[in-house]
């Protein structure tokens, strides 16, 4: 079963794309009574395979949104308003409710918020891990046995650290980050090759975040997989991540490797995050961004960081800045860069 | 759908002048006097029953009247009884049973479940087993009992204070689940520090938030009383000289009205009921929108 | 240079509980032992409050009807004598209250609830269990059907993946569950009995028929059976399936739905084990609670449609204030009901793992 | 030195008694402290969820009582006040709630929070001296009057909403403050500003502040002394700079090193081992013991006591029992005072 799951990988991700996902001017848009919230406008970047992509931003954002988009998974009163999702070469956007389907959990995995309670509460660990399982049988195939699915159950609670005698304890006799390597558990169970986690220590323990991020990453290299971390926290980042996104009310305004942003942000929302982080350096003093996210309702005119923004000029208030390509594999959006533009 | 009980309690005053106007006839009197006098054995009611001295008159009177639009909008039972009239007066008897059901439920309700919250310990254990067994009895069947062994019909309020009696065990249930909630809120704590005394905690923190629970419970309790009035009325443990619905589908049981195809006689309380509970429905479920936001938008 | 104080020992590690009080402890502590006497002090409760209501008021109508009876004459005056003495001796009508009130707790702790007064010679017992039968097949199985069918209906009615045209049920649901039992048994005796003549509108069997076990005579009670049925079936099932509706809205809510869509399972294992799975533990909680409310409502069905059950023979009971014969019907619905409540009580946490047998 | 609050061997249990089957859960394990008055200091208390920080400031709060032990307020038996000091009690101990929503009740406008202490309190004479006040108030935490006043609590945000509960504390002017998680649930941009401001209270008003916390770096910022928490113990505590920059207990170390730095080239070493044992209820050896990396066969034997490390710092772990003395009273409070005499001096 696994053998043949791993066949079916390899078949449809034989695209020549060299990317895991290519997300292409997406924009997911909420219909509320005073009117639409544009939550993702018009973001794109790539995922390479064996990536570690870090999205950050405060709450408001739009980060969450973008990976409940990227897994298909938005809800109502929100859609998909425009733009693609290629998932190793084919369009999720486009895809029917069969397909994205029987691609979530094969291809792509979603690692839920720390926070949630995303397992069924009334189900044995173990029900829940053979679930997802015996729904991505290949037609024509069948289902494999039940000590079969044992075996594999038991064999990735040990790979996410866990007891395998777990398996047959219900969630809530769980701790909090134990339900999250059960999570992490049903996300690797049929080998996906991108791995989207949406805050997925939130509300856990600094060791236990430590734990389940280092899990993660060990998982993550044994699958090859491109993981897509969403965050608010840039310490994580730091830790985890080879390249990280920005995003500020609903725009990718900064991407670039790591090292590279953190030694040398471009964009001045980058340059206050970075500055606003609390540190061990006592020397330093510790400040916050001055002002709040704007309402994605009521965004101002031009450059939506423009009201909190120290190097605002004229032009932020008239135009929206473009996303540039820079040097270093980097972009920004904002105009003071647009001479280091790369075409 | 407030709208429609206020309609029906006005339609129910105007129900009393037109009763009254029938009643003004002294044979008429004398009819809704005897009327109320008992319950007769079912039989063909084509006939006089026998224990009827004065039933000789009934084939004179407009008896059996199908509705017609002027005259009896609603028809006329087999005693002659004008049933819009009955109806209309009927309806705000049965809405006040309720009411006062509803008022005095979540009255001892609330009452119990703040005392409960507020000492906690031993009063807070001997509330919730009360309730824990309240519930568990039905109340319909120990109502019958006691009003069987009291041997004294119940006028409409004194139903709506023994259906309270039995029903505020649900009220207290729900709004003490609420204060247990709130109880824990930050907000509560906060007001003690700021000096506020329990009292004023109970009444200024605690209360505003609680009005769409106590509403909704409120509500429920109404329902559940009509519905258990209708019942032990029709069962023949009403006020037999009231018109109230209850004691309206006592009458069509027993003078087997369904079998005499006297469908006038049924149909106009059947729907006069079932417009009052979906209004009862309807409301809490607004209720319901109202305090959780979840519901909100698939409603 | 180490250890040189003396450590203290925190006192909350070091206290030793009293074997006694241990058993005893644990003992109650068990869910079903508590659940249980829960049970037992719901009976007494109710049976105390019938004791004593009555008579806070200072008259003994039982007495009085009894007198009344015995001077009217008539038909059951034969056995009144007997009557009166039987009852003077059961709650012994001279004796203090707190020595009647022992007698009746005793006499119901056997479930002696004595004889008629209408039907002299016979015992309460035994009229109820000839009309407990009628009572007991209708009900267990128009329940049973209505929670099912209603909880399946509320919960197709709301899944948000359910047919648009589906929405247009829950109108005719709310109207059904909004008209009480013995109202919509009114409807259908005119419509199935009288109107259109299909079906019998009164008894459990044929007039004429005896009861025995012949094809006939199960396929006559059947066609009895149908209209009482029905009307208790179709307000329940609206009943059960409002509900549901809501509960599975809530459910679907909860992060858990989102990941089971995440995992990309088929749609129909979604609804089943994790939708309707879940909305389903307050429908169950919601049978031990509404349990009473429907049975009342049934015993009007009963009346309507004179199906001999325990709901009619009440009624027959309360028309002729035969005190003993009310007092013990209503006793024996009130302990099936408790007891019925305690066993869904005791096997909700085999349903709900979260709920367990020791918790407090 | 007078103590405002003090603390002497408090444990508080969970759960338990006659009627269970189960043990008690110890939340606070034999913790003794004092808050002095005198030399207002912020005191950190750190820990993980289940290590006893939120009861003991509860303990603190006089929400719960000891199950074992004794409080003391202002020199007396806390379990025998006056009414009239459990009135000053409740006046001169104020919190700050981590939900910056929940600690509004939603009906009201936030005036609400700032007008019944001054009313309570009678903490005013005039209208317009309780206009001033609370405008007093919101300007030492940086909030116009004009921006907040007269709003319903969801109309602001997170940020300014626990400004406000700051501001509220001003008002009051107690003794002592218990914060607890005041910023973990405010964006990381806003965080600094209400921290400056709770900080503000302390350095120019001059009230003890309790800050109780799981982040280390927010504590390492504003606090003067640190307790760190483990499963019910205080297992290391001091001056905030030392313990955290060179901590002596290895849960502390752990705890440490596993902060994620925002420093790409500071990356965690390996995956540190998972606790065995959810609930800790067992009398005896080191709480710690299924985790550490230096366990020894004593310390599965018997709880280690308190080992004074250097003048103003203890842990309670073994690996010091050859170079430390044993502390004789284990008053977490000495230690902070042995630090302020040496300030002082």
């Amino acid at each position: 079963m696994v053998v043949a799951d791993q066949e079916t990988i390899t078949d449809s991700g034989s695209s020549d794309d060299e990317f895991a996902l290519r997300v292409e001017d997406l924009q997911v848009y909420y219909g509320t009574p005073r009117g639409t919230v544009k939550a993702v406008d018009g973001v794109s970047f790539n995922l390479r395979q064996g990536e570690r992509f870090a999205l950050v931003g405060e709450s408001g954002s739009g980060k969450s949104t973008l990976a409940m988009a990227i897994m298909r998974l938005t809800r109502e009163p929100g859609h998909i308003a425009g733009g693609h999702i290629y998932l190793n070469g084919r369009d999720v956007v486009e895809m029917r409710e069969r397909e994205i389907r029987d691609i979530r959990l094969r291809e792509m995995a979603l690692v839920p918020q720390g926070a949630m309670n995303s397992l069924n509460p009334v189900m044995r660990v173990g029900d829940q891990i053979i679930d997802g399982i015996l729904d991505h049988v290949p037609s024509g195939e069948s289902a494999p046995n039940k000590a079969r699915l044992n075996e594999r159950v038991h064999e990735l609670l040990e790979r996410v650290g866990l007891d395998p005698a777990v398996s047959r304890l219900h969630p809530h006799e769980l701790s909090g980050g134990m339900k999250q390597r059960v999570a992490m558990a049903i996300a690797i169970s049929l080998d996906p090759n991108i791995i989207v986690a949406d805050e997925p220590t939130s509300a856990l323990d600094v060791v236990v975040q430590r734990q389940i991020m280092q899990t993660l990453g060990r998982l993550q290299e044994g699958l090859e997989a491109a993981v897509l971390l969403v965050g608010h926290d840039m310490g994580l980042v730091a830790q985890f991540a080879d390249t990280i996104g920005v995003m500020y009310a609903g725009k990718l305004v900064e991407v670039g490797s790591v090292p590279d942003v953190f030694k040398d942000p471009r964009h001045p929302y980058t340059k206050l995050l970075i500055e606003s982080l609390p540190s061990f350096d006592i020397s330093r003093k510790f400040i916050g961004i001055p002002g709040m996210q704007p309402a994605l309702l009521n965004l101002p005119p031009g450059c939506s960081f423009n009201p909190r923004c120290p190097s605002v000029h004229d032009r932020c208030y008239r135009e929206v800045p473009e996303y540039l390509s820079i040097a270093g594999n980097r972009g920004v959006a904002c105009h003071l860069y647009e001479e280091e533009a790369i075409p | 759908m407030l709208g429609t009980l206020l309609v029906f309690t006005v339609i129910g005053l105007l129900g009393y002048a037109q009763l009254d106007a029938h009643t003004n006839d002294p044979s008429q009197h004398s009819r809704l006097d005897a009327f109320v006098s008992g319950g007769a054995p079912v039989g063909d009611k084509r006939l006089p029953p026998s224990w009827c001295t004065w039933c000789e008159d009934i084939a004179e009177l407009d008896a059996d009247k199908k509705p017609t639009l002027f005259q009896y909008p609603m028809g006329t039972d087999t005693q002659s009884r004008d049933l819009f009239a009955t109806n209309l007066r009927g309806i705000p008897l049965t809405l006040g049973t309720g009411l006062i059901a509803g008022l005095l439920s979540v009255g001892l309700g609330t009452v119990t479940a703040f005392i409960a919250a507020y000492y906690r310990g031993l009063p807070d254990v001997l509330i919730r087993l009360l309730t824990d067994v309240g519930i568990s009895i039905p109340g319909l069947l120990v109502l019958i009992i006691i009003r069987i062994q009291l041997g004294t019909e119940l006028v409409w309020w004194q139903l709506g204070a023994g259906l309270a009696a039995v029903g505020w065990v649900f009220s207290s249930r729900t709004v003490r689940a609420q204060v247990l909630v709130l109880r824990e809120q930050p907000y509560v704590e906060i007001a003690r520090q700021s000096g506020m005394s329990g009292l004023a905690i109970i009444f200024r923190e605690m209360m505003p938030n609680l009005i769409p629970y106590i509403t909704a419970s409120f509500v429920g309790s109404v329902a559940g009383a009509i519905l258990a009035s209708i019942g032990l009325e029709a069962l023949g443990l009403g006020d037999f000289s009231s018109p109230s619905l209850g004691m309206t589908v006592y009458w069509v049981i027993q003078f087997g009205a369904i079998t005499l195809g006297m469908w006038w006689w049924w149909l106009f309380p059947l729907i006069f009921i079932v417009i009052i509970f979906v209004s009862l429905f309807l409301i809490s479920a607004g209720l319901d929108e109202w305090s959780n936001p979840r519901l909100r938008r698939q409603v | 240079m180490a250890n040189t104080t003396t450590r203290r020992v925190n006192p909350a590690l070091t206290a030793k509980p009293n074997p006694v009080v241990a058993f005893v402890g644990a003992f109650f502590g068990n869910f079903i032992v508590r659940r249980f006497l829960l049970f037992l002090l719901t009976v007494w409760v109710a049976a105390t409050v019938i004791f004593v209501l009555p008579r806070l008021t200072g008259q003994d109508p039982v007495k009085e009807k009894l007198l009344l009876e015995a001077q009217r004459g008539g038909s059951v005056q034969a056995g009144m004598n007997e009557m009166a003495q039987e009852y003077s001796a059961r709650l012994g009508l001279d004796l203090p209250l707190h020595q009647q009130y022992v007698n009746y707790l005793y006499d119901l702790s056997r479930l002696d609830f004595g004889y008629s007064i209408a039907y002299f010679p016979r015992t309460v017992n035994d009229i109820i269990v000839d009309s407990i039968i009628w009572s007991f097949g209708l009900m267990t199985v128009t329940l049973a059907l209505a929670f099912l069918i209603g909880t399946g209906a509320g919960a197709l009615l709301g899944w948000s993946r359910s047919p648009g045209w589906l929405s247009y049920a829950f109108m005719p649901f709310l109207t059904l569950s909004a008209i009480p039992q013995y109202m919509l048994g009114l409807v259908m005796m005119f419509v199935f009995a009288i109107m259109l003549n299909l079906l019998p509108f009164f008894g459990a069997y044929s007039p004429g028929n005896l009861p025995e076990w012949s094809l006939s005579f199960i396929l006559d009670m059947l066609r009895h059976a149908i209209l009482p049925a029905l009307s208790i079936l179709l307000s329940a099932v609206g009943f059960w399936a409002i509900g549901m509706r809501g509960m599975m809205v809530n459910t679907q809510g909860e992060d858990f739905m989102v990941q089971a869509d995440a995992k990309g399972l088929n749609g129909v294992r979604i609804f089943v084990r994790y939708a309707v799975r879940n909305a389903l533990l307050p429908q169950v909680t919601g049978l031990a609670i509404s349990f009473g409310t429907l049975l009342t409502g049934a015993v009007l069905v009963e009346v309507l449609f004179q199906y001999p059950g325990l709901g009619n023979t009440l009624f027959y009971a309360i028309r002729v204030s035969d005190f003993f014969q009310i007092t013990g019907i209503v006793m024996t619905i009130i302990i099936s009901l408790a007891f019925a409540t305690m066993l869904i009580d005791m096997i909700y946490p085999l349903i709900d793992p979260r709920v367990k047998y020791t918790q407090n | 030195m007078s103590d405002f609050m003090r603390l002497e061997h408090v444990t508080r249990t969970f759960g338990g008694g006659a009627l269970s089957t189960k043990p008690p859960i110890v939340a606070v394990d034999d913790v003794s402290l004092s808050i002095d008055e005198d030399e207002p200091k912020i005191t950190t208390i750190a820990g993980e969820s289940g290590s006893g920080k939120t009861t003991l400031a509860r303990l603190l709060m006089g929400t719960i009582t000891p199950s074992f032990g004794t409080m003391y307020y202002r020199g007396k038996d806390f379990a025998k006040l006056s009414r009239r000091e459990s009135w000053s009690f409740k006046q001169e101990v104020q919190s700050i709630y981590q939900d910056p929503f929940g600690s509004y009740n939603p009906f009201y406008k936030v005036d609400h929070v700032l007008e019944t202490p001054i009313n309570r309190f009678k903490l005013a004479t005039s209208r317009q001296a309780k206009d001033s006040m609370i405008e007093e108030a919101l300007a030492m935490v940086g909030l116009q009057p004009g921006d907040t006043l007269g709003r319903f609590p969801h109309q602001l945000s997170g940020g300014q909403r626990q400004r406000i509960m700051v501001a509220r504390a001003l008002l009051i002017k107690p003794r002592l403050i218990l914060a607890d998680e005041p910023v973990s649930m405010v964006d990381a941009s806003l965080r600094a500003t209400i921290l400056d401001s709770i900080r503000r209270l302390n350095r120019e008003i001059g009230i003890s502040v309790v800050y109780i916390t799981h982040d280390l770096t927010t504590a390492l910022q504003i606090s003067d002394n640190i307790l760190v928490m483990y499963r019910g113990s205080v297992v290391e505590s001091g001056a905030v700079e030392r313990v955290i920059l060179e901590p002596k207990h290895p849960y502390t170390q752990l705890l440490i090193e596993s902060i994620p730095q925002p420093d790409p080239d500071n990356k965690w070493g390996d995956e540190p081992p998972t606790a065995r044992f959810e609930e800790f209820s067992s009398m005896f050896g080191c709480k710690f013991a299924d985790r550490c990396p230096h366990v020894m066969d004593i310390c599965g034997e018997e709880q280690p006591p308190q080992y004074w490390l250097e003048k103003h710092r203890q842990a309670q772990c073994y690996l010091y029992q050859d170079e430390a003395e044993e502390m004789a009273d284990p008053d977490l409070a000495s230690i902070f005072q042995e630090r302020r005499e040496e300030l002082n001096v």
